[in-house]
């Protein structure tokens, strides 16, 4: 269980009640809501886990916890699981039912709809599943799924009352906090939901406010404006580490950082290219450079430290010799790359222009390339043959049922590969657990020998708190359960 | 340099040759200059000037342009041409304002804001000892009151205008009005009665006059000895910066000791000797400009050739006079001054040699200015005008007529009207940027305001020569050379012509303008107003070359616009404008000797008064 | 008069002088760049410290000259270039369907926001150092035609350029040599403000992907990448921002001490005898 | 005046035109630069069924022109359209923004004016000498000083070591007028920039003015050193001070990212960048109807007002 381990983890003395807390946090703008199945933006996630509760979520290694859901139980096949409800209140008073979620997952499916978790909940055959009591569902899902509590926990598959509308004016949820005021693009304010299943909140009241520009956080933080500034720079953290003012908290290995290459195509249709590059990368200078230093190292897989991570693999180093010996056996000397980035995310620029000069030492010459920021993750899913890539935290089966797989939708690296679809199939029947973790460690070493992802890195999370805050979660990366979670924070 | 005036200082003034103050026992001077030097580059263009100005006096500083008046009247206000190295005293009465009328008003007058904005600035520090609430009105009244003294009828609307809106003569007397609202203890008049014509000339005067009277001192800088005889108590004489001659003007004017005073006086003075008038430098100018004595024709400029009276009366012609209360005095124009002379003893006819075609036909101009609030207002009707090879003619007219308005049109300045202006036959383009540079050659224009036509960042020898270069193809080194002969032939040496406009005095801008139009060798010259910041001895010199030159080259005809009759009868023939109508028109002799029309006759009358209060 | 004058000569040129021996001898001495350090980072050797990515600040500062001094002069003076004859030609035409149709344009481009501007061009047209001059003088021409015309029209209506048109002088010589030289004073503050404006622009053009690189040694890119280090590592951004001022306020010194020796004519009042 | 009233009214008709190209420029833009709504909401899981689904829904996959014209004929009747990823009315985006930002463009230019032609008039009254020295050598230097490096040294002293001021508005929502503290820094950000060429282009105009013959008349005539100074001098200094301040007034209300971003002042700036980014075209083309507009307003006020100050200037032959 997620809550729990907060509290101690914290160790900050014992709890008090009372109070608001303002945290700041990037926002949508103007166009931001408060419909949990819209929600894209850290900021959305922030208000809408303040507001609602998913059936399940991710604990610090992304494994799924169970929420709402009390428990699930799969069948044999794993293709039909039985998932009792907990017993919960919305904020006007009417139970969680199964009714709710159905509803709820009917909604995200909408085909009329984009929701942003549809993708995930694509395993469920919500025609076929049905609410089997008040409190009790059997989702029977179109194949075996054995990770199947991933997705109850998938990104924005929140539980909304069955006669939900217009999220905006008076938002009904179920979770630690209720509705008072929204400003879109402005500030949210939310107040304790005493009922909550969890125990109610120890703040009286928690405001989201947005403020886009990480300056503008820090200063409203060290001014004593707002008392939790979300996603801070890592110079800034430098800045106020232990200066006493304010208090630094960074959530490791919240996104992985990559050098995206794309198996399909030259030059990187050729793994000893693909090899080459592995080897060019000198991932401390990247960490040190693009990352300021806030991060760690990366081994060229997905998920350092999360459930079922790979972790015998021996570390990566640059060796540029081994690098030129590949490329000329490859033909492929004096290579000339572009190398697609933008300001989309921290560090990308800088992390391109370092690589450059890396690439540089083994005789590859690699252009940078500055494309638009709004459009620049559609752009590189198929365009390009290098570009940077960066992903936030999701369990490992996640990554790769999407981006790994034949039929994945978001294939950057367009890994294509039937017999790594099929270990993929092997897992997902696999219902004991340690066999299952050994069908991901040989996908993992496949991946690690000639994979598309050069993953140099994994990018600390970086939050600052006034010093008064207590109670918030150190470890858990980004998106995860305890991550700008506040019902379990408290003012001293 | 102390600026403030102690008493008892006063006593020896100068080399023996300051103002007379025994003339007026028992009042100090309200200004003193004493042996002001001024120097410039080297040169001294005010050398060793003493003057006291008296309260209630008028004291007039004559000589010729050039002579250092402008600097010295500059002087009394402290200030002096920027890097001259100055020494000598000037004090003025402590506190006491100093009123200063400058010869170019066009600079003076703000063009952003409006006149009545302007006069109101002058008149609120006069009010201060009102009431704030009455104010207002009582600044509001001084000003029209400054306007009525200034001379400037209808004053409701032209204080409502911008400076640009109002013609020459008009700017100056705007000028006029502020020194009058000033209520100073000094007037420092530079040519007050520039570009003012007769009739106007004459109300300044006595302006002037009761302005003294009220015990205020003014000190006149002037060439017109018409202005100064009437005026002045006192007259220095400037030559070449240093005081050849002082005294009293009737004195000064009646036995003038300094030769030079003499030749100044020329044509005021009488001469004992009437062919001692003929050497001097006008005097060559025989009859009307240009005229070939042995051409009997009678009047080749009208068309019709129709007999009697050659009086162009026109359809528009206003009958009533103009002005009810000149006097019914002295008919006639008065005979005097050399170019008169010569005019009444040339061949009676004064026909040339040439008929064929006018070179400039005016047809049916009617001219409108944007004016205000109220849109366009018709400023000029001239129904037709007739301009041939070789002849000149005189456009004369009280101030704010449309003289300038009539030249501006045919010069393609102002766009603003209907009717045709023809050249050869061929109507000119409304716009001179329309005009080819043949045309543009054809028709040249000399600006009434010479300050403001040209450009105060490049030599005045660059921008003469331009004309040639871009007019006639000439290199640019022929047409420096010819540029300076020219301007050595107006009497402006060739170190004058290096400098930059704004350094050099307002009589050798003129000159410099003439002789930029000149180089065009135009067709038509039209002159605006050309000689009046001239004094007699340099205006003759002018005429003289005119005259020269329309002799000289047979295609050369000239309209000359002036508020000066005795220019005008130089002319072969005379146009008479009153309030923007073209009221009569006919050879200069007829127009000035019978004037037909009830204004022109008034205008020649007020000459001759004009004179006549010189003794006074 | 002359001491304080040549005095202004001289401190406007050692102002200049600083940047501009940086920016035309820097990239000479600043030799091979050394192994990175971690960004924002003091001392070892980096006697500026490190910069966003963990380049020495020291060097880039030696190679970020040349590129600043270039683009930014050649985008300011090609933005004049444009907006002079167009602003002249407005003020001084006659014709007022031509006046509508060089200005009114122009005020369309105004009111487009510039980021959407430059946006597009960063993304359309991905142009390299010339385009990028080409689109910050672009981005400037409106601008700077309104103002050329504003200040042009009062001068165009004086009687000297009657006068000049009289003479049949070309249109240049009246645009130039007498509408532009009544204006100079004017033209000089705003060229002193627009080079700096342009200076930022090209840096933020940057950051978009317009014409340099992101990472380029240049100093407003400089300037603009290492403002997140601003507090950990000032150099980064100091040292690179001051070289623009003096750059700048050099430049501008030099203008007015040399618009000061044009002079001005006419009576002069002095000191001494001002009236009470 | 007839001439003004008809040359005010052809302005306006071709302001009309104008605003036109204005919103077809910018809808044609938008409509180029890459990506559209869909793919900027679908952000790092741009799933092309995703993408081609929201398109679907938000009516993306019809002709560009049809999406113009349904706009258009909306505006024809008053209304600006609504939001592609929110659905709420264009208008909605709009009200909000402008109220912080006609607030601060407010104070600013309040400030200003005064600061910057008093600035101005000092220098090139006191030109060459210490007093002028000083104030054009700041004015540059400040100039140079970028926006966002000038708004954190403000906060850091002001706010953050002084105390004296709350460092950014956060918070504060769009009723920035109950907390007056909050804008002082922005307000001193924004003026920085348009000061320092306000002055300089006062500075300039003025230095020749004050030269000019008209103001020794009225110096003599004994006009009050400040009257000869701002209603003498100034007025022919104006013109082009009036156009950069009429370029300052359209800056400062279409969009002042930085300082906005810097002190989290929901304005016009914020919704414009927001709008953008999510290629949310009816509030682009609704905020470039407001730009429009507003840029149309102004630059006639700026003629209009050198039209004033250079009255000869309509009367050239
Ligand atoms: N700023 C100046 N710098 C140098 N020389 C000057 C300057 N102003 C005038 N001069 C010269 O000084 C002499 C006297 O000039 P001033 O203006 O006093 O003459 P003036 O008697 O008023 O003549 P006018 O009747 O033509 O106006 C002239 O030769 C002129 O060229
Ligand atoms: N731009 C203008 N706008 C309005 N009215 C004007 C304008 N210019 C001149 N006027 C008026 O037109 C009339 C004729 O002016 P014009 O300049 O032709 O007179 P003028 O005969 O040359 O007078 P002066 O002898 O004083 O120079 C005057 O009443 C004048 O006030
Ligand atoms: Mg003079
Ligand atoms: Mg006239």
């Amino acid at each position: 269980g997620g809550g729990s381990d907060s509290d101690d983890g914290a160790g900050d003395g014992s709890p008090k009640k009372g109070g608001r807390l303002r945290a700041a946090f990037a926002g949508g703008g103007a166009s931001e809501t408060l419909d949990p199945h819209l929600a894209n933006l850290f900021a959305d996630v922030a208000r809408a886990k303040a507001l609602f509760d998913k059936l399940a979520d991710y604990g610090a290694d992304l494994s799924a916890q169970p929420r709402l859901a009390e428990k699930w139980e799969p069948n044999k096949a794993l293709d039909r699981w039985q998932v009792t409800l907990r017993e919960a209140t919305f904020h006007d008073g009417s139970p969680v039912t199964a009714r709710d979620v159905l509803h709820s997952y009917r909604r995200i499916a909408d085909p009329k709809q984009a929701f942003r978790a549809k993708a995930s909940l694509e395993p469920i055959d919500l025609d076929a599943s049905r609410a089997t009591g008040e409190r009790s569902i059997e989702f029977v899902l179109k194949r075996p799924t054995a990770e199947f509590p991933n997705v109850l926990a998938a990104f924005g598959a929140y539980i909304v009352p069955e006669n939900a509308t217009g999220f905006d004016k008076e938002p009904v949820g179920s979770g630690p906090f209720r509705f008072v005021s929204f400003a879109p693009g402005r500030s949210a304010v939310f107040r304790r939901y005493d009922d909550y299943w969890e125990g109610a909140p120890h703040l009286d009241e928690i405001e989201f406010v947005v403020a886009n520009e990480e300056s503008a956080r820090v200063n409203a933080l060290l001014g004593g404006q707002i008392e939790y500034a979300h996603e801070l720079n890592p110079t800034t953290a430098r800045a106020h580490e232990d200066k006493g003012q304010i208090e630094i908290v960074r959530l490791r290995g919240s996104a992985m950082q990559a050098f995206c290459m794309k198996t399909d195509r030259p030059p990187f249709d050729d793994e000893r290219v693909r090899q080459a590059f592995f080897l060019i990368a000198d991932r401390r200078e990247l960490v040190d450079g693009a990352l300021s230093g806030a991060g760690e190292v990366g081994n060229d897989l997905f998920g350092k430290g999360y459930e079922y991570y790979a972790d015998g693999l021996p570390q990566r180093e640059q060796d540029l010799d081994k690098a030129r010996a590949l490329l000329k056996q490859a033909g492929a000397e004096g290579l000339k790359v572009t190398l697609d980035t933008s300001a989309v995310a921290a560090g990308f620029t800088e992390a391109a222009s370092i690589f450059r000069d890396q690439a540089k030492k083994a005789g590859v010459t690699v252009e940078v390339r500055m494309g638009s920021k709004d459009s620049y993750w559609s752009d590189i899913l198929d365009n390009g043959a290098l570009c940077c890539y960066r992903s936030g935290a999701m369990p490992i089966e996640a990554h790769i049922s999407q981006r790994l797989l034949t039929d994945s939708t978001t294939n950057a690296t367009k890994w294509r590969h039937k017999d790594f679809d099929a270990l993929y199939q092997q897992a997902q029947s696999t219902r004991d657990k340690t066999e299952r973790a050994a069908v991901y460690e040989r996908m993992q070493r496949r991946l690690y020998g000639e994979g598309g992802f050069l993953i140099w890195g994994f990018a600390d999370w970086i939050i600052g708190t006034a010093r008064n805050v207590k109670g918030v979660d150190t470890k858990a990366p980004a998106n995860t359960l305890d991550w700008a979670r506040f019902d379990t924070v408290w003012l001293a | 340099m102390k600026h403030e005036y102690e008493k008892g200082t006063s006593g020896d003034v100068g080399v023996g040759i300051g103002v007379h103050a025994d003339v007026d026992t028992g009042v100090g001077p309200v200004a003193e200059i004493r042996d002001l030097r001024v120097v410039v580059d080297g040169r001294a263009i005010v050398d060793g000037v003493s003057l006291r100005v008296l309260p209630g006096r008028v004291t007039a500083l004559i000589g010729a342009s050039g002579s250092g008046k402008t600097t010295t009247g500059l002087a009394l206000l402290g200030e002096y041409p920027a890097d001259a190295l100055v020494t000598g005293d000037v004090r003025v009465e402590a506190g006491g304002l100093v009123g200063y009328v400058p010869q170019h008003p066009a600079a003076a007058l703000n063009p952003a804001r409006r006149v009545s904005a302007l006069l109101t600035d002058i008149a609120r520090a006069r009010v201060r000892h009102l009431p704030v609430r009455q104010r207002r009105a009582a600044a509001r009244e001084r000003v029209l009151r400054a306007l009525a003294e200034a001379q400037l009828p209808d004053a409701e609307t032209l204080s409502r205008r911008y400076p640009h809106q109002l013609s020459g003569g008009q700017q100056q007397r705007v000028v006029l009005a502020q020194a009058l609202l000033l209520g100073a203890r000094v007037i420092v008049a530079d040519e007050p009665t520039t570009g003012q014509d007769a009739l106007t000339k004459g109300r300044i005067v006595e302006r002037f006059r009761a302005v003294a009277a009220r015990g205020i001192a003014v000190v006149l800088l002037s060439h017109d000895l018409d202005v100064v005889s009437a005026l002045a108590d006192e007259v220095v004489v400037l030559r070449a910066g240093r005081v050849v001659e002082s005294g009293p003007a009737q004195r000064v004017r009646s036995s003038p000791r300094h030769e030079w005073t003499r030749e100044l006086f020329g044509g005021q003075v009488e001469s004992p000797d009437p062919d001692e008038s003929a050497s001097r430098p006008g005097a060559s100018a025989r009859g009307p400009l240009g005229t070939r004595t042995e051409s009997p024709d009678p009047d080749p400029d009208e068309p019709t050739g129709q007999p009697g009276p050659r009086i162009h009366r026109l359809p528009h012609a206003r009958t009533e006079v103009p002005d009810p209360d000149e006097p019914t005095g002295r008919p006639g124009v008065r005979a005097r001054g050399p170019l008169n002379r010569h005019t009444e003893s040339r061949d009676p006819d004064g026909r040339t040699a040439r008929t064929g075609q006018p070179v400039l036909r005016v047809r049916g101009l009617t001219a409108r200015h944007r004016d205000g609030a109220r849109g366009t207002a018709v400023v000029l009707r001239a129904p037709a005008l007739d301009l041939y090879p070789g002849r000149s003619l005189a456009v004369v007219g009280r101030s704010g007529s449309g003289k300038t308005t009539l030249a501006r049109c045919v010069a393609g300045l102002h766009r603003d009207h209907d009717g045709e202006i023809l050249l050869d036959g061929t109507p000119l383009p409304r716009s001179l940027r329309d005009r080819s540079r043949t045309q543009l050659a054809a028709v040249q224009y000399v600006f009434q305001d010479a300050h403001a036509a040209f450009d105060e960042h490049r030599p005045v020898v660059h921008q003469v020569a331009r004309t040639a270069v871009r007019l006639r193809g000439t290199d640019p080194d022929t047409a420096t050379r010819e540029a300076l002969t020219t301007l050595a032939g107006l009497g402006l040496p060739e170190e004058l012509a290096h400098r930059h406009p704004g350094r050099l005095s307002g009589g050798e801008l003129q000159r410099a303008a003439l002789a930029r139009a000149l180089l065009a060798r135009p067709r038509v010259l039209v002159c605006d107003e050309i000689t009046s910041g001239l004094d007699t001895v340099t205006r003759r010199g002018i005429l003289d070359v005119l005259t020269t030159l329309v002799r000289g080259r047979d295609d050369l005809s000239l309209v000359l616009i002036t508020h000066d009759l005795d220019t005008a009868a130089l002319a072969h023939r005379i146009a008479v404008l009153d309030a923007g109508e073209l009221v009569e028109q006919g050879p200069a002799e007829v127009v000035l000797t019978t004037p037909a029309h009830p204004f022109t006759a008034s205008l020649v009358r007020t000459t001759t008064r004009l004179t006549a209060g010189t003794v006074t | 008069m002359r001491s304080p004058r040549t005095g202004r000569f001289a401190l406007g040129l050692t102002i200049v002088a600083v940047p501009l021996v940086l920016a035309l001898l820097g990239p000479v001495f600043a030799g091979e760049p050394g192994a990175r350090a971690a960004s924002f980072t003091l001392g070892e050797g980096h006697w500026l410290g490190t910069d966003f990515v963990g380049r020495d600040v020291w060097r880039q500062v030696l190679h970020g000259g040349r590129p600043v001094v270039l683009t930014a002069l050649a985008a300011t003076a090609l933005a004049y270039l444009v907006a002079l004859p167009v602003g002249l030609l407005s003020a001084l035409t006659r014709l007022r369907w031509l006046e509508e149709l060089l200005m009114r344009p122009l005020d369309v481009l105004l009111a487009v926001p510039s980021l959407l501007l430059i946006l597009l061009a960063a993304t359309v047209f991905s142009p390299g150092a010339v385009g990028l001059a080409l689109l910050v003088a672009l981005a400037n021409v409106p601008d700077a035609a309104r103002l050329v015309r504003a200040a042009a029209a009062e001068a165009a209506a004086r009687p000297a350029v009657e006068a000049l048109r009289m003479q049949g002088e070309t249109w240049w010589r009246m645009a130039v040599g007498y509408v532009g030289r009544s204006m100079l004073r004017t033209l000089a503050a705003d060229a002193g403000t627009r080079l700096t404006g342009v200076l930022y622009l090209v840096a933020t053009a940057a950051f978009l992907g317009v014409g340099v690189a992101p990472d380029a040694a240049d100093w407003a890119v400089m300037v603009d990448r290492n403002r997140t280090g601003l507090f950990v590592q000032p150099w980064a951004v100091v040292v690179p921002a001051m070289l623009i001022v003096a750059l700048t306020t050099g430049t501008n010194l030099l203008f007015d001490a040399a618009l000061d020796k044009g002079g001005r004519r006419g009576p002069r009042r002095t000191e001494k005898e001002a009236r009470p | 005046m007839s001439g003004l009233r008809s040359f005010v009214a052809r302005r306006l008709l071709l302001g009309g035109v104008q605003t036109v190209a204005v919103v077809l420029l910018v809808f044609a833009l938008t409509e180029a630069l890459p990506g559209d709504a869909a793919v900027s909401l679908a952000g790092d899981q741009p799933d092309p069924a995703r993408i081609a689904a929201i398109r679907e829904a938000m009516e993306l996959d019809r002709p560009a022109w049809e999406r113009l014209a349904d706009w258009a004929a909306g505006l024809l009747h008053g209304d600006l359209g609504t939001s592609l990823v929110s659905g709420r009315p264009v208008r909605q985006y709009l009200a909000d923004g402008f109220g912080p930002t006609l607030l601060l463009a407010a104070l600013t230019v309040a400030l200003l004016v005064p600061a910057g032609f008093g600035l101005g008039v000092l220098a090139a009254r006191h030109a060459g000498r210490p007093v002028d020295r000083l104030i054009s050598s700041v004015t540059l230097a400040v100039y140079a000083v970028p926006e966002f490096a000038l708004g954190v040294l403000l906060v850091t002293v002001f706010a953050l070591r002084l105390g004296w001021l709350p460092p950014t508005a956060v918070g504060y929502g769009t009723d920035l007028l109950a907390h007056p503290a909050a804008l002082v820094l922005p307000v001193l950000v924004l003026l920085s920039r348009p000061v320092c060429s306000l002055v300089r282009l006062v500075r300039a105009g003025m230095i020749d003015a004050l030269a000019s013959p008209y103001v020794a008349q009225a110096r003599r005539y004994g006009v009050s050193g400040a009257r000869v100074r701002y209603t003498h001098a100034l007025p022919n200094a104006l013109a082009p001070a009036a156009q950069q301040l009429a370029r300052t007034i359209d800056w400062l209300l279409c969009g002042v990212i930085v300082v906005e971003a810097l002190y989290v002042i929901p304005g016009l700036g914020t919704v414009l960048l927001g709008a953008v980014a999510e290629r949310d075209v009816p509030v682009v083309q609704g905020l470039a109807v407001v730009f429009g507009v507003l840029t149309v307003v102004l630059n006639l006020g700026a003629d209009l007002i050198a039209h004033r100050l250079a009255p000869r200037a309509g009367a050239a032959a």
